[in-house]
């Protein structure tokens, strides 16, 4: 059942405890988004050190639980890796929910591979796709942004 | 026609949802069409299609004469004084945007003040907002109160020597409040200032009357009447339509152009440029026939029962928080649910057939307001009965069933 | 499907008028349409009907994606590089309104001049003209020539450091000129002066390609492509779409909006405010498989082979005098008959079934050059045919024998 | 056949050869009308004596068949007579077209009767009524203007 694919358990449990949720201290690039059509609202912090790692990267945001285990699951797996780490998953992640590919990235774990791929329900749901996507793009601006 | 079984007059609701019967609550965003009106679109373009008002063959009369036929059933309908006083404009939208850009022009300047209420639509609001950037104008915002009603004593207050115009909401499309439209325009009118109705949520569920509203603009979308997509009505007061300049500029409006100036058509035509939607036009006579068989008032007084209905229904439900408790309430039904979101809501309510919208609904001052970035929306139309909300909701505690897991 | 006997495929043709078999020579002002299109009305408002873009049922999720994927359609249909330069309007006069409106806000100043020609439309000048009165600017004219021509020298000659904008049409309503728009916009683009395209004629009768011509803005009526009425394509280059201001102001166009300020969508939504006409837009994306499963090309080429059959045969008249010898002509003829005025000319012979339009066909500034203040106009459609011709050429010389009574 | 009533020889006659035609010499009134839809346009002269008799009556006009020969037969008609005539027969003429109704004058001659009940074809073709009651129309503003 489709609808079973979209509200997994790992996006409900995100979506009601999103992880790294707040400004993370001494961060170094943010962007902000927001959904006119919904409402829907993200800022990503992240702080980043010479050797172009992620030290910390955290997230605020109002939106649907989708929106929320997005941020949540993208914050969790990207903190602590580097830019080239982040810009892989990210197209890896874009072309999972565009054209439902797999997720490719060897250097994740299965249980991270598992948690990521849980987000791509959203395929079905045309409409809930930016939901799903906009703290990716977010991410990758706050970092293009410096 | 019996209001019992109209279902069946409506195509729509042939179909199946995910496998289950559709229960549209969206009637506020877009009612669905009777088979006539649709119908009639087609017959139309089979047989009578023309341009209006620009040849005079055969096909070209007949067309030009079912389109000014219906300017006539609308004149009927909304009791307007002149037939004159019937535009028709591509929607709510344009038509709300006309006014203000041909008003604006001819009456508003630097310092002057447009009364609006925290309710509108953007619709009612970005056109004024324009003005504001243009001329230097200033908008008033007539306080929503706790209930979700605008009240005409706040509305008093901030009339000052300055206001050029009042623009207000007829209903609002998330409280659901009626606002007090006719002793707004009488309040108005001691003041001399003119009124501008969105009567987009007020003309599909109730009994409109220009005599008796006694404003001077009144915006009506069609799509939400039963009617075709693309169109709309704007009734304008005759001493506006002779007084106001023209908006948009091409045929059909002019007099006589000249390569050093132009003079524009005297009448109702000066605000109606370029090629019609003809098809549309004629197709909302079938629109007003259906609203006419059944009897508005019938339709309002069953749409309202239903909506006493729901409204029950869901504060049994202790998770639901329903917007707005206004004096008045018109076939609009706001909530949110406790820890869900209201997308997520709407997602999963599809599952089970049942139509409803989430989102600010183009009313993002009033969503800051209620300090909600949105909510989730049921909107009765006549085709709508008890059934569809006892779906509505046991799709909601299905909703709820999915997020306690 | 074949041209030869394309008629069949558009229901109108099943009808009698005043007895006789129509024959329709009313193109230029609006076409007839396919048993495709008014069926797609039909079957989405039946079965698939919701407002675009704001509800996320399964009905809204389906119309948008029907909408999107005309949009998608009609960027691959003009090529144009992106899809957000396809903006859906109200006609080709709303498309045109909405770029004079956009680009005078914020490029047309005092004393800066717009570059139009003698041939315009109404929908093209008007437009104009309210930018000469607001702004302060001026309008030039480029001559007609005898012919019933523009020569791109004479549109040279009236360029100077203050033009802002040149607007042509890229076919003449009344001469049927189609005008070297690409040369036109080549010599512009020298200067860096943006050009407007009126295509409302050339679309229907040509293959036009966005990269191929270069122009800026391309404004199209769906109605005169064989498809629905209340319906325009505003082609508009990327660099436009993010650099100019909003036009109508409404729902759907926003980004955020507060009491004191508003922004707005960065793309090509923020000139779609209000509901959209969806039935038309959906419908559209079938006239546009008509056009693409005969081809435009053999379109053009069996309209223009008519043309000339109708060219010669009228010439044959003596009492026939034949508005314009264009060096390239579009599948309009205008014509004068002696002693006898245009719309006389119209009514008897629509008494014949022959349904043509008299007027100044909107061109006033044009028919005042020519010293007559209307013609006669008969317009050529994909389903026209030789027997069409003949027959238009009988009811001229009835018309002649009532007259020489 | 509802063309033959339309053009009828009376009209066709007074189309081709319209009699009054021009600006009448002394003229007190005069008023312009214009039917932007076709181009149409006529220009109602006329001389008012001090008796409320209309002198001489005289139009420029430039338009199809039916448009000058109404004009040509209102001149014709009205001529020599004084306002309260012009007025009823006015009346009687809208009344005409409009609703189908006979010419009830009793001052008129039956062939005044015949030559005016020539434009009642035009009832029958709604997009060229105005073209038959635009002189008329505009011959009563030129006396109301003064
Ligand atoms: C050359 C030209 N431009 C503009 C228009 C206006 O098109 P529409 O009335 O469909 O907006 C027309 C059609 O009448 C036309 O022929
Ligand atoms: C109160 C109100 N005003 C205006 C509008 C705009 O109507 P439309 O989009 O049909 O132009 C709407 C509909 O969304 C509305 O609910």
């Amino acid at each position: 059942m489709e609808l079973k694919e979209l509200y997994q358990e790992i996006i409900l449990d995100h979506g009601k405890n999103p992880r790294n949720k707040g400004k993370c201290d001494g961060y170094t690039n943010d962007a902000k988004a927001h959904n006119p059509l919904c409402g829907d609202k993200v800022h990503i912090y992240l702080k980043l050190n010479k050797d172009k790692e992620i030290e910390d990267l955290s997230f605020e945001g109002e939106g649907c639980a989708i929106s929320l285990a997005s941020a949540s699951i993208l914050t969790e797996i990207v903190k602590g890796k580097n830019l080239s780490f982040l810009k892989k998953i990210n197209d890896d992640f874009l072309n999972m929910i565009k054209n439902k590919t797999k997720i490719r990235l060897n250097s994740l774990t299965e249980d991270q591979i598992t948690t990521i791929t849980s987000l791509s329900g959203v395929q079905e749901f045309p409409m809930r796709v930016k939901c799903a996507t906009m703290a990716w793009h977010t991410c990758l601006s706050a970092v293009e942004k410096k | 026609m019996n209001i019992k079984n109209i279902k069946k007059e409506f195509p729509i609701f042939k179909q199946k949802i995910n496998g289950k019967p559709l229960v549209y609550l969206d009637s506020a965003n877009s009612s669905q069409k009777p088979k006539t009106v649709i119908d009639k679109i087609s017959q139309f373009y089979e047989n009578e299609f023309s341009n209006v008002g620009r040849s005079v063959h055969t096909l070209a009369v007949k067309a030009a004469n079912r389109f000014e036929a219906t300017r006539d059933k609308v004149q009927k309908y909304l009791n307007a004084k002149h037939r004159e006083e019937i535009i028709f404009t591509k929607g709510a939208t344009e038509a709300i945007n006309l006014v203000a850009s041909s008003f604006g022009k001819k009456y508003i300047n630097e310092g002057d003040e447009i009364l609006i209420t925290e309710l509108e639509h953007h619709s009612n609001y970005i056109p004024w907002h324009y003005l504001r950037s243009e001329k230097g104008a200033t908008i008033k915002f007539a306080p929503v109160n706790e209930n979700g009603d605008v009240e005409i004593e706040d509305i008093k207050k901030l009339i000052t020597s300055k206001t050029k115009i009042i623009a207000i909401t007829h209903i609002s499309n998330v409280t659901g409040a009626i606002l007090p439209i006719t002793k707004i325009v009488d309040l108005a009118k001691e003041k001399n200032i003119p009124v501008l109705i969105d009567g987009t949520q007020g003309a599909p569920h109730s009994h409109i009357d220009m005599q008796k509203i006694g404003c001077d603009f009144y915006a009506i979308s069609c799509h939400k009447m039963y009617g075709p997509n693309g169109l709309g009505v704007l009734y304008m007061k005759k001493k506006w339509v002779d007084d106001l300049p023209p908006y948009q500029g091409g045929g059909g409006m002019i007099n006589e152009v000249k390569k050093d100036d132009v003079t524009f058509a005297e009448t109702n035509t000066k605000f109606e440029a370029g090629s019609m939607q003809t098809a549309e036009v004629v197709s909302f006579s079938e629109s007003l026939n259906f609203i006419e068989k059944l009897g508005i008032k019938k339709i309002a007084s069953h749409e309202n029962e239903i909506l006493e209905y729901g409204l029950e229904k869901l504060r049994k439900n202790n998770s639901i928080n329903i917007i707005g408790d206004p004096k008045e309430r018109g076939s609009v039904l706001c909530f949110t649910l406790k820890d869900i979101h209201p997308h997520d809501i709407a997602t999963i309510l599809d599952d089970d057939g049942v139509a409803i919208r989430a989102g600010h609904h183009c009313c993002q001052i009033l969503h800051e307001k209620l300090g909600l970035p949105a909510t989730a929306r049921a909107s009765i139309g006549v085709y709508n009965d008890k059934e569809d909300i006892d779906k509505l909701s046991e799709a909601i505690k299905n909703c709820q069933k999915i997020f306690q897991n």
